[in-house]
C-alpha cells in the first residue's frame, strides 16, 4: 500500500495513531502496576496481588497464586469510573472541566513524532522512513519542545480553577518548575540535534549507528534525564504533590476519572519521555539485527522504555524530595549552566572537527 | 495555500476566538481564547509550509508568553476589574469613533481586494517546498546576523528591565 | 585563511574583562565577604588568563593547519595621516615566534595566577593585585602580538607600567630604616626603564625615517632590498638628509639594544631588577623572571634581520658590528650578575641576579645569531625561574608563618631584626617543606644546567653555538669563556642557596616552625617542576647519530618566523653563525662537568657554614669578590655621582624657573589678570543684558504655546491609542486609495 | 553529591533482591503483643454472672466520652451480676474511642478489659456503636447464662475484691 | 479552488481590527495587552502568507524577529503592570492618567 494522496496519509495516520494511542494507554495502565509492584519490591513488600490471579492448585489443598495483581489496573479503572464525580461550588466551571483534558492532550500529541521502529515493510512498502504517526517531520524536536511547553496549561488551569489555596499553590509551583527545567531540557536536546545535524527524530536515531550518544555525551544524557524527571514531576521533583504541605497540589479538588486523567497524563508522559530518552541517547529502535528484521525495532524500543521506567521507579524509591528553593536553585544555578557550557563545548568541538583542526 | 474548507474552518475558529477574547468578562478566559487563536494561527503556519515558525509560535506565544499572562492575572487576582473606575468624559463618543474606524479599515481592505486586478482568487501561486529549519537558519545567520545579535541585546535589556521593575526593596514601599 | 585566526583579538579581550571586573567591582566582593570575595576575584582573573591560554592553543592549532604560515589579523587603522604616507595599523601578527611567546606568557601566567590565589590570601588589596596581573597579561600580549614596532612599544610601555604598579604594590610599607623601600624600588624601575624607552622611541623614529614604515615585514623587506642593491646611502623619508646605510642600521640596532638593556636588565641599566623584588613574589615570578624581562630578547629576536644585516655589513668593512655589541653586553652581564649573586643573602635577590645573568645568556645568544637558542633558553628559563621564584615565595610564606607561630608562643618576644627572606635565618627546610624542596631542587638543577633538566639543553645550545663559530668570528672565543664562567657562577650560587636554605640546621626559631604551604600554592610548583624537567625535549639536539622524531622541534617551528634562515637559504647573507644541530659532546661534558664541580664545591664550602645567622660568609675570603661586587659598583656609581647632580639641577629648575618665573610672574600677572578682566566684562555686561533677555523671552513664548496645547493631553491611554489607530487607518486608506476608488 | 545519590540507589537496589516481608493478612495474621489494646470485652465470673455492676465509673473516666451505661436493679429471680445493680445498657461508640484504657483502670470489678481484636470496621456510623450483647463474653463452661435465678441472699454484695463469688 | 493570498489578507485585516478595537474599548490593562499580541499575530500571519505566496523565506525570518521582540515586550509590559498594580491596586488603564496635561 503506497501512500500517495492526502486522504491515504490521513487514513494511515488515523490507523497508526489509534493503534499507538491504544497501546500507550494500555501501557499506562500497566505502568501503574509496574510502579506499584517494583516500588513494593524495592521496599520489601509484594505489592498488589489480589486482583486477577491465576490459581494453581497444589497438593495439600492450598493454591499458589500466579501473576497476582495483573487485573489491578482494570480494578483501578473501574473504581475511578464509578466514584462520585464532585464539582465544588465555587470553581470556574468551564476551566475546571477543561483542565484535565488539556493535561492529557499534549501527552498524546508528543506520540506523533516518536519513531517506534525503523521502516516496517508490511505496513508501508515505500516512502516512509520509520514507523510513527507522523514520520519524517523535519522539526520533530521542536515539536516536542513546543508541546511540552503547552502542557503547563493543564496544571496552571487546574490549580486556578479549583479555587483552593492548596490547588493554586501546587499549580504555580508545578508550572514554575516545568518552565525552569524546560530550558535545561531544550538546551540539552539540542546536543543530539547538533550531533545528528537534524531535528528529525528518525535521523537522530540513525545517527547513532556507530555509537549511542549516551557514551558520546554522558553529561547531556544525565541533564536530560534529570530535566525529564522534573518535567514529569516525578520524585525527587514531585513537589506539586507534596502530601505533607499541599495534600495533593493542583489535583486536590478533583475526583473520579477527572483525577484519573491527570494520572493518565503523568504515566503516559513517563512512557513518552523514556521513549524520547531512548531516541536521543540510547539509539532508539536500533539494536542487533534490526536492519534485517525491522519489526525488531518495536521490541528494542519497548525494552528501552521498560528499562527507563524501571530506573524512574527506582529513583523514586531511593531519593528524598527536594525542598522548593533547592529545586529552583538546582535548576537555574546548576543544571542550566551545565547544559549551556556543555552545549557550547559541543558546538565548538563540532566546528573544530569540521574545520579539520581536530581529527577523530 | 490550503484547502478552502481547511481555511474556512480555521478562519472561523480564529475569528470566533478573537471575538471571545475581546468580549470575555474574565481575564483568564480571555487568555485561554487567545491561546486558541494562537494555536489556530500556528496551524495556519503549518498549512503555509512554515512548520518551524509554527513550532516557534507555539513554544513562545502559547508556551511562554501566555503562561506569563496567566501568571500575572492569577498573582494579581485581576480576573475582573474591581469597581466601576473613573468614567471618562465622552465615553460614548470614543466608542463610536473606534467602531467607525474599525469599519472603515475593513471596508477599505475589502474594497481594495475586490477591485484588485485578478481578484477573485484564480491566480497561480508559486509552489514552495516545506521550509526546513536549515534554510531558515542559514538566512538568519548570514543575511540577518546583525539584527539577530541586536535582538539578543534586546532580550538582555528586557531581562534587566524586568528584574529592576519587580525587585522589591527589603524595606520601604514598592518602587 | 583559517577561521580560527579570527579568535586572535580574544586574547586581549579576556584579560581586559578580568581587569574591568577586578578593577571595578572586585574590591566590593572582597570587602563584602572575604572568603567568597577572594574566590570570585582570584578565580575570575585566573579563568580569564586560562581562557586566553585556550585561545592561544587554538591559534597554535590554527598555525598547524595553516602550515605555519604567519597571519596578520587586522583590527583597525590606528594612526593614519593621509598624504604623508603614514599608515600604522593596529594589527596582530600571529606567527610561530609570537605564538611561542604567547604560550609562555599565558601558560606560565595562568599557573602563577593560580599560585597567587593562595599567596595573596588575606591581603587587603587582593582584587587590585589581580587587576594588575590581568592588566599585565593584556599589555604583554599586545607586546608580543603586535605586527609593528609602534604596537610593540605600546605593550612595552604597558608592561613597564604594570611592573611599576606591582613593584610598588605594597607602597605604604617602610623599610626598617624608615625609607619607603617599595615605593623607591618602583620608582627606580620606572626611571631605569625610561632610559631604555627613550632609546626605543628614537630607534622607532629612525626606523620609520630610514625604511618608511614601522611594520616588521615592511621594514625587513625594505632593509633586505637596500642591502641587496648595495646602496651605500639612504634618504630619510620626507627630508633630503642622506645617511650611510651601515650607519643607520648600526644606530637603529644599537638603540634597540639600549631599549633591551633597559627592559631586560642588562649592563648598565640592570640596577632596577634586584630592587624590583620588593613586589609580591608571584609578580616577581611572572614579570621579573618569566615574561616581561624577556621582551628585550623578543625585540632583538624579532629584529633579527636588522642585526644580521648589520653583522654582514661590518664583516664587509671590518668594524665591530652591533650584534657583537649585543653579544658582549649580554655575556658580560651574565658574568657580572653571576658574581654579584655570590654576595647576596636575600633569597629573592640571589634569584634576581641569577635572572639578570640568565637574561645576559639570552642576549648574548641573540647577539651571536643563535636566535633559536635564545628563544629556547627563554622558554626553559621561564619555566624554571618562575618555579624557583614561586618556590622562594613558598619558603618565605612558610618562614613568615613559622615566625608568626613563634611570636605567638612567646608573648612580648621582641623582634630581633628577623627577615623572612634572609637565607641566613633559614636552614633544614628540606624536611619541613617537602614539596617545596623537591620542586625547588628541580628548578635549581635546571638553572645550574645539570643533565637531564631543561636548563642543561638550552644553556648547552648557547655554549655550543659560541664554540662552533669561534673559528669564523674571533670574538666568540671571548664570549664562550665569559659565558662558561657565568655558568660556573650559576652552579655555585645555586648550590650555595640550596645548602643554606634546605640543608643543615635551622638557624632561627622561625625556620624550626616553618611548614608546607597550601595545595593551591604547591600544585603550580609541581606543574612547573614537570615542565622544568621535560622542557628540554622542545629542542633536543641530535645526539651523535641518534635522531629522534622530535629533535629540534623548536628550531623547525621558529624557522618560519625568523627570516635569517630564509636569507641564508636564498644566499643573500653569506656568513651567518650557525648553531650546530647535533650535540657537541666536548662542550656538553665541559659545561656539565663545570656545573657539577662548582655545585659540589658550593656544597662543600657551605657544609656547615654559617653556623649562626651572624657568621661571615665563607666566600668573603676570596679577594675582591665582596669588596667589589658585594658593594654593587654600578648602583653605587649612580647613587654617588649621578643622583646628587641631578637633584641639584632639579632643585634649581623647581625653585628658580618653575616657581619664581613661571608661577609668580607668568601665571599670576599675565594670565590671571587678563582673565579676570575678561570675565568681569562677560558677566556684568554681556550676560546680564543680552543673554538673559533672549532666554526669558523664549521661556514666555514656550509657556504660552504649552498652555494652549496641554488640553489635548487627557492622560487616558485609550485616547492616544485612538489617535494612533486613526493615523493607521488614514494611512492605509491613503495607500489603498487607487484600488478602493476604482 | 553524586556519590551519595549513587550510594542511595545502590542501597535500594540491594533491597530489590531480598525476599519481601509482607504477610498475607486475611489469611495470615500476626499475633499481637500481650499488652495490645484492642476492642473492649465485658467479662464474666466463672459461674456466669456478669462482672459489670453498672457503676458508670468507666463512663466518667472516658476522656472521649465514648461509653454510655444505664444501670438497673438486680433481683434474685433475675440476677445478672452480684450486688444491687447491673448494666442494663452498655454501649461504646467505637468511632469516639481512643483506646486509652482509662475505663479498664476505673473499673472496680475488672469487668471491662481491652482485648486483642483489632478488626473493627463498619458500613455506617450507627453500626459503630457496640452494644452490651456485642461486647460481653460467652458464658464459661461451668456457668449459667444470665439472668440467673439464684438463692436469695447469696449475691447481695458486689465483689470489690476481684474474686469469683463463692 | 484554493485559498489565495486575498483570503489571508482579509482574515488578517479582520483579526487586526478586532485586536485594535479591543485595545480601544477594553479597560483592563492585561486584556489591552493581549489585544496588542493579537494584532502582532495578524501581522505575522500576513508575513508568512506572503512569504509563501512570493516563494521566499525572508518573511518567515521577519516573523521570527517579531516573535522575539514580542516576548521581550510582554516581559517588560507585564512587569510594568505588576508594578502599577502594586502602587494603584488596580489595572484599570483609565485610572492611570498621571500624564494628564
Amino acid at each position: 500500500m503506497a501512500i500517495n494522496t492526502l486522504s491515504q496519509l490521513a487514513v494511515y495516520s488515523l490507523v497508526v495513531g489509534f493503534i499507538m494511542t491504544f497501546v500507550v494507554i494500555t501501557g499506562f495502565a500497566y505502568t501503574t502496576l509496574l510502579e506499584r509492584k517494583l516500588l513494593a519490591r524495592l521496599q520489601h513488600r509484594v505489592g498488589p496481588n489480589r486482583a486477577g490471579y491465576i490459581p494453581i492448585p497444589t497438593r495439600g489443598g492450598k493454591e499458589r497464586k500466579l501473576l497476582g495483581g495483573f487485573m489491578q489496573p482494570a480494578a483501578d479503572a473501574v473504581k475511578l469510573f464509578f466514584k462520585e464525580d464532585m464539582t465544588p461550588v465555587m470553581v470556574d466551571k468551564w476551566t475546571y472541566f477543561l483542565a484535565p483534558i488539556i493535561t492529557v492532550i499534549p501527552a498524546i500529541f508528543i506520540l506523533a513524532v516518536i519513531p517506534w521502529a525503523g521502516f516496517v515493510p508490511y505496513i508501508t512498502p515505500e516512502g516512509r522512513d520509520y514507523f510513527a504517526i507522523a514520520p519524517g517531520i523535519n522539526v520533530g524536536v521542536l515539536f516536542i519542545l513546543a508541546i511540552t511547553s503547552i502542557s503547563v496549561y493543564g496544571v496552571v488551569l487546574a490549580g486556578w480553577s479549583s479555587n483552593s489555596k492548596y490547588a493554586i499553590l501546587g499549580g504555580i509551583r508545578a508550572s514554575a518548575q516545568m518552565i525552569s527545567y524546560e530550558l535545561a531540557m531544550g538546551l540539552t536536546v539540542l546536543v543530539p540535534v547538533m550531533l545528528a545535524n537534524s531535528m528529525d527524530l528518525g535521523v537522530i536515531v540513525e545517527g547513532q549507528r556507530g555509537m549511542w550518544y549516551l557514551f558520546l555525551q554522558p553529561i547531556a544524557a544525565l541533564v536530560f534525564w534529570i530535566a525529564a524527571l522534573a518535567e514529569l514531576q516525578r520524585a525527587p521533583f514531585d513537589l506539586l504533590e507534596a502530601e505533607q504541605e499541599l495534600s495533593a497540589g493542583f489535583t486536590v479538588e478533583y475526583s473520579s476519572m477527572r483525577f484519573g486523567m491527570f494520572f493518565l497524563a503523568e504515566y503516559m508522559k513517563m512512557i513518552i519521555f523514556c521513549a524520547l530518552f531512548a531516541v536521543f541517547f540510547l539509539g532508539g529502535y536500533r539494536g542487533p539485527f534490526v536492519d534485517q528484521v525491522p519489526a525488531l525495532g518495536f521490541v528494542y524500543t519497548a525494552l528501552k522504555v521498560f528499562l527507563g521506567l524501571c530506573v524512574m521507579i527506582w529513583i523514586r524509591a531511593s531519593l528524598p524530595r527536594f525542598r522548593y528553593d533547592q529545586l529552583m536553585s538546582f535548576g537555574w544555578k546548576v543544571l542550566l549552566p551545565i547544559s549551556v557550557v556543555n552545549f557550547m563545548i559541543v558546538a565548538v568541538m563540532i566546528v573544530l572537527v569540521e574545520e579539520g583542526v581536530l581529527g577523530f | 495555500m490550503g484547502d478552502p474548507l481547511v481555511f474556512g474552518i480555521l478562519a472561523i475558529v480564529a475569528i470566533v476566538a478573537a471575538l471571545m477574547m475581546v468580549t470575555s468578562r474574565n481575564a483568564v478566559h480571555s487568555a485561554l481564547w487567545l491561546v486558541l487563536n494562537f494555536a489556530t494561527i500556528a496551524v495556519f503556519y503549518v498549512v503555509l509550509n512554515a512548520p518551524f515558525i509554527a513550532m516557534v509560535q507555539i513554544t513562545v506565544y502559547a508556551g511562554a508568553i501566555m503562561v506569563l499572562f496567566l501568571f500575572v492575572i492569577m498573582l494579581l487576582g485581576a480576573e475582573q476589574l474591581r469597581g466601576t473606575g473613573v468614567s471618562s468624559r465622552g465615553e460614548r463618543f470614543h466608542q463610536a469613533v473606534a467602531a467607525l474606524l474599525g469599519v472603515m479599515l475593513i471596508t477599505a481592505v475589502t474594497l481594495a481586494l475586490m477591485n484588485r486586478e485578478g481578484a477573485g482568487g484564480g491566480t497561480a501561486v508559486p509552489t514552495m517546498p516545506i521550509t526546513s529549519p536549515q534554510e531558515l537558519g542559514l538566512i538568519l545567520f548570514e543575511t540577518y546576523v546583525f539584527p539577530f545579535e541586536v535582538t539578543g541585546v534586546l532580550l538582555l535589556a528586557a531581562i534587566i528591565g524586568v528584574a529592576i521593575f519587580t525587585l522589591r526593596k527589603k524595606r520601604g514601599t514598592a518602587v | 585563511m583559517n577561521e580560527l585566526f579570527n579568535l586572535a583579538p580574544l586574547i586581549l579581550v579576556f584579560p581586559i574583562i578580568g581587569v574591568l571586573f577586578n578593577g571595578l567591582v572586585g574590591r566590593r566582593f572582597v570587602d563584602h565577604d572575604r572568603k567568597t570575595g577572594e574566590r570570585w576575584s582570584g578565580w575570575f582573573a585566573t579563568i580569564m588568563a586560562l581562557s586566553a591560554f585556550v585561545v592561544v592553543v587554538l591559534l597554535n592549532l590554527a598555525l598547524h593547519a595553516n602550515h605555519f604560515h604567519a597571519e596578520t589579523v587586522m583590527l583597525w587603522d590606528w594612526i593614519v595621516i593621509p598624504g604623508q604616507g603614514l599608515s600604522i595599523p593596529w594589527a596582530m601578527q600571529i606567527d610561530t615566534l609570537s605564538v611561542a611567546m604567547m604560550l609562555v606568557v599565558t601558560g606560565v601566567g595562568s599557573i602563577i595566577h593560580i599560585y597567587s590565589i593562595g599567596y595573596m590570601h588575606g591581603d587587603p588589596d587582593y582584587s587590585r593585585y589581580f587587576a594588575y596581573l590581568n592588566l599585565f597579561l593584556f599589555f604583554m600580549l599586545i607586546l608580543v602580538a603586535g605586527n609593528n614596532y609602534l604596537v610593540l612599544f605600546v605593550g612595552w610601555e604597558g608592561v613597564g607600567l604594570c611592573s611599576y604598579l606591582l613593584i610598588g604594590f605594597w607602597h605604604e610599607r617602610l623599610a626598617k630604616d624608615g625609607t619607603m623601600k617599595n615605593a623607591n624600588a618602583a620608582r627606580k624601575a620606572m626611571i631605569a626603564n625610561r632610559v631604555g624607552d627613550a632609546a626605543m622611541i628614537l630607534g622607532i623614529i629612525l626606523t620609520f625615517w630610514v625604511f618608511g614604515s614601522v611594520e616588521f615585514n615592511h621594514v625587513f623587506e625594505e632593509a633586505i632590498h637596500i642591502f641587496e642593491s648595495h646602496e651605500e646611502m639612504v634618504t630619510l623619508v620626507s627630508t633630503n638628509i642622506e645617511m650611510a646605510f651601515s650607519t643607520a642600521l648600526f644606530a637603529i640596532t644599537v638603540l634597540f639594544l639600549i631599549a633591551a638593556t633597559g627592559k631586560s636588565a642588562q649592563l648598565v641599566l640592570h640596577v632596577w631588577l634586584p630592587d624590583a623584588m620588593a613586589g609580591p613574589t608571584p609578580a616577581s615570578s611572572l614579570i621579573h623572571a618569566a615574561t616581561m624581562v624577556t621582551s628585550g630578547i623578543y625585540l632583538i629576536v624579532r629584529s633579527n634581520v636588522l642585526y644580521e644585516l648589520s653583522r654582514a655589513l661590518s664583516v664587509h668593512s671590518g668594524t665591530i658590528s652591533s650584534s657583537d655589541i649585543v653579544a658582549l653586553v649580554g655575556a658580560s652581564t651574565a658574568l657580572y650578575a653571576g658574581l654579584i649573586a655570590f654576595t647576596q643573602y636575600d633569597i629573592k635577590k640571589v634569584l634576581a641576579y641569577s635572572t639578570v645573568s640568565q637574561l645576559g645568556f639570552m642576549i648574548a645568544a641573540a647577539g651571536m645569531g643563535a636566535y633559536v637558542a635564545a628563544m629556547f633558553h627563554l622558554i626553559t628559563h621561564a619555566f624554571f625561574k618562575a618555579l624557583l621564584f614561586m618556590g622562594a615565595g613558598s619558603v618565605i610564606h612558610g618562614m613568615e608563618h613559622g615566625h608568626h607561630e613563634v611570636a605567638h608562643g612567646h608573648h612580648g618576644h621582641d623582634d630581633d631584626g628577623f627577615d623572612p627572606q634572609d637565607m641566613r635565618y633559614m636552614g633544614g627546610l628540606r624536611k619541613l617543606m617537602p614539596v617545596t624542596f623537591w620542586t625547588y631542587l628541580v628548578g635549581a638543577l635546571a638553572l645550574a644546567g645539570i643533565f637531564p633538566f631543561a636548563g642543561f639543553w638550552s644553556k648547552d645550545e648557547i655554549l655550543a653555538h659560541a664554540n662552533a663559530n669561534q673559528g669564523e668570528y674571533g670574538l666568540f672565543l671571548v664570549l664562550f669563556i665569559l659565558l662558561a664562567l657565568a655558568a660556573v657562577c650559576t652552579a655555585f650560587y645555586m648550590g650555595r642557596q640550596l645548602r643554606m636554605v634546605f640543608w643543615g640546621q635551622p638557624r632561627h626559631e622561625a625556620a624550626r616552625h616553618a611548614h608546607e604551604s597550601s595545595p593551591i600554592m604547591t600544585f603550580p610548583l609541581v606543574l612547573l617542576a614537570v615542565f622544568g624537567t621535560v622542557a628540554g625535549l622542545f629542542n633536543l639536539p641530535k645526539v651523535l647519530t641518534l635522531e629522534f622524531g622530535w629533535s629540534l622541534t623548536l628550531e623547525h617551528w621558529l624557522e618560519h618566523s625568523i627570516q635569517t634562515f630564509e636569507l641564508m637559504e636564498e644566499g643573500i647573507l653569506a656568513h651567518v653563525p650557525h648553531t650546530p644541530t647535533s650535540l657537541i659532546v666536548e662542550v656538553a661534558a665541559l659545561s656539565l662537568g663545570l656545573a657539577l664541580v662548582s655545585m659540589g664545591l658550593a656544597f662543600y664550602v657551605y657544609r656547615d657554614k654559617p653556623k649562626t645567622a651572624a657568621d661571615p660568609d665563607p666566600t668573603q675570603k676570596i679577594p675582591g669578590l665582596w669588596s667589589v661586587f658585594g658593594r654593587l659598583p654600578i648602583d653605587s656609581f649612580y647613587m654617588k655621582l649621578l643622583v646628587p647632580w641631578f637633584n641639584r639641577f632639579s632643585a634649581w629648575l623647581g625653585f628658580k624657573f618653575e616657581w619664581s618665573f613661571w608661577h609668580d610672574f607668568f601665571h599670576e600677572r599675565v594670565i590671571r589678570d587678563t582673565f579676570v578682566w575678561f570675565a568681569d566684562l562677560s558677566a556684568n555686561v554681556l550676560d546680564a543684558q543680552g543673554v538673559d533677555g533672549i532666554v526669558n523671552g523664549l521661556g514666555s513664548v514656550t509657556r504660552w504655546l504649552a498652555d494652549g496645547i496641554r488640553v489635548s493631553q487627557t492622560g487616558y491611554a485609550r485616547t492616544y491609542a485612538l489617535s494612533v489607530f486613526l493615523g493607521t487607518v488614514v494611512l492605509l486608506i491613503y495607500f489603498l486609495w487607487p484600488y478602493v476608488m476604482r | 553529591m553524586f556519590g551519595e545519590i549513587i550510594k542511595g540507589l545502590g542501597t535500594t537496589l540491594k533491597h530489590l533482591f531480598m525476599p519481601p516481608v509482607t504477610i498475607q493478612y486475611p489469611e495470615q495474621k500476626r499475633p499481637v503483643r500481650t499488652r495490645f489494646k484492642g476492642r473492649h470485652e465485658l467479662k464474666r465470673y466463672d459461674n456466669g454472672l456478669e462482672r459489670c455492676i453498672g457503676c458508670s465509673l468507666c463512663a466518667a473516666a472516658c476522656p472521649a466520652d465514648a461509653i454510655f451505661v444505664e444501670a438497673s436493679e438486680n433481683t434474685d429471680e433475675a440476677r445478672y451480676s452480684p450486688g444491687e445493680r447491673y448494666a442494663s445498657t452498655y454501649e461504646i461508640n467505637m468511632l469516639r474511642c481512643i483506646f486509652c484504657g482509662y475505663c479498664e483502670d476505673a473499673c472496680p470489678t475488672q469487668a471491662i478489659v481491652l482485648e486483642h481484636n483489632y478488626e473493627l470496621s463498619f458500613y455506617d456510623r450507627a453500626s459503630a456503636i457496640y452494644t452490651k450483647e456485642m461486647l460481653i463474653v460467652d458464658v464459661p463452661v461451668n456457668g449459667r447464662a444470665t439472668p440467673q435465678v439464684v438463692e436469695p441472699g447469696v449475691f447481695t454484695r458486689s465483689i470489690p475484691d476481684m474474686e469469683n463469688p463463692k | 479552488m484554493t485559498a489565495t493570498i486575498d483570503w489571508y489578507v482579509a482574515l488578517s485585516a479582520i483579526l487586526f481590527t478586532i485586536g485594535a478595537l479591543g485595545v480601544l474599548l477594553r479597560r483592563s490593562a492585561i486584556i489591552v495587552f493581549m489585544c496588542i499580541e493579537l494584532m502582532l499575530n495578524s501581522a505575522n500571519l500576513l508575513f508568512v502568507a506572503f512569504a509563501r505566496s512570493l516563494g521566499d523565506l525572508h518573511g518567515q525570518v521577519l516573523v521570527f524577529f517579531v516573535i522575539v521582540v514580542a516576548a521581550a515586550e510582554v516581559a517588560v509590559g507585564l512587569a510594568l503592570i505588576v508594578t502599577i498594580f502594586r502602587t494603584k491596586r488596580s489595572i484599570n488603564i483609565d485610572e492611570i492618567n498621571l500624564l494628564k496635561g
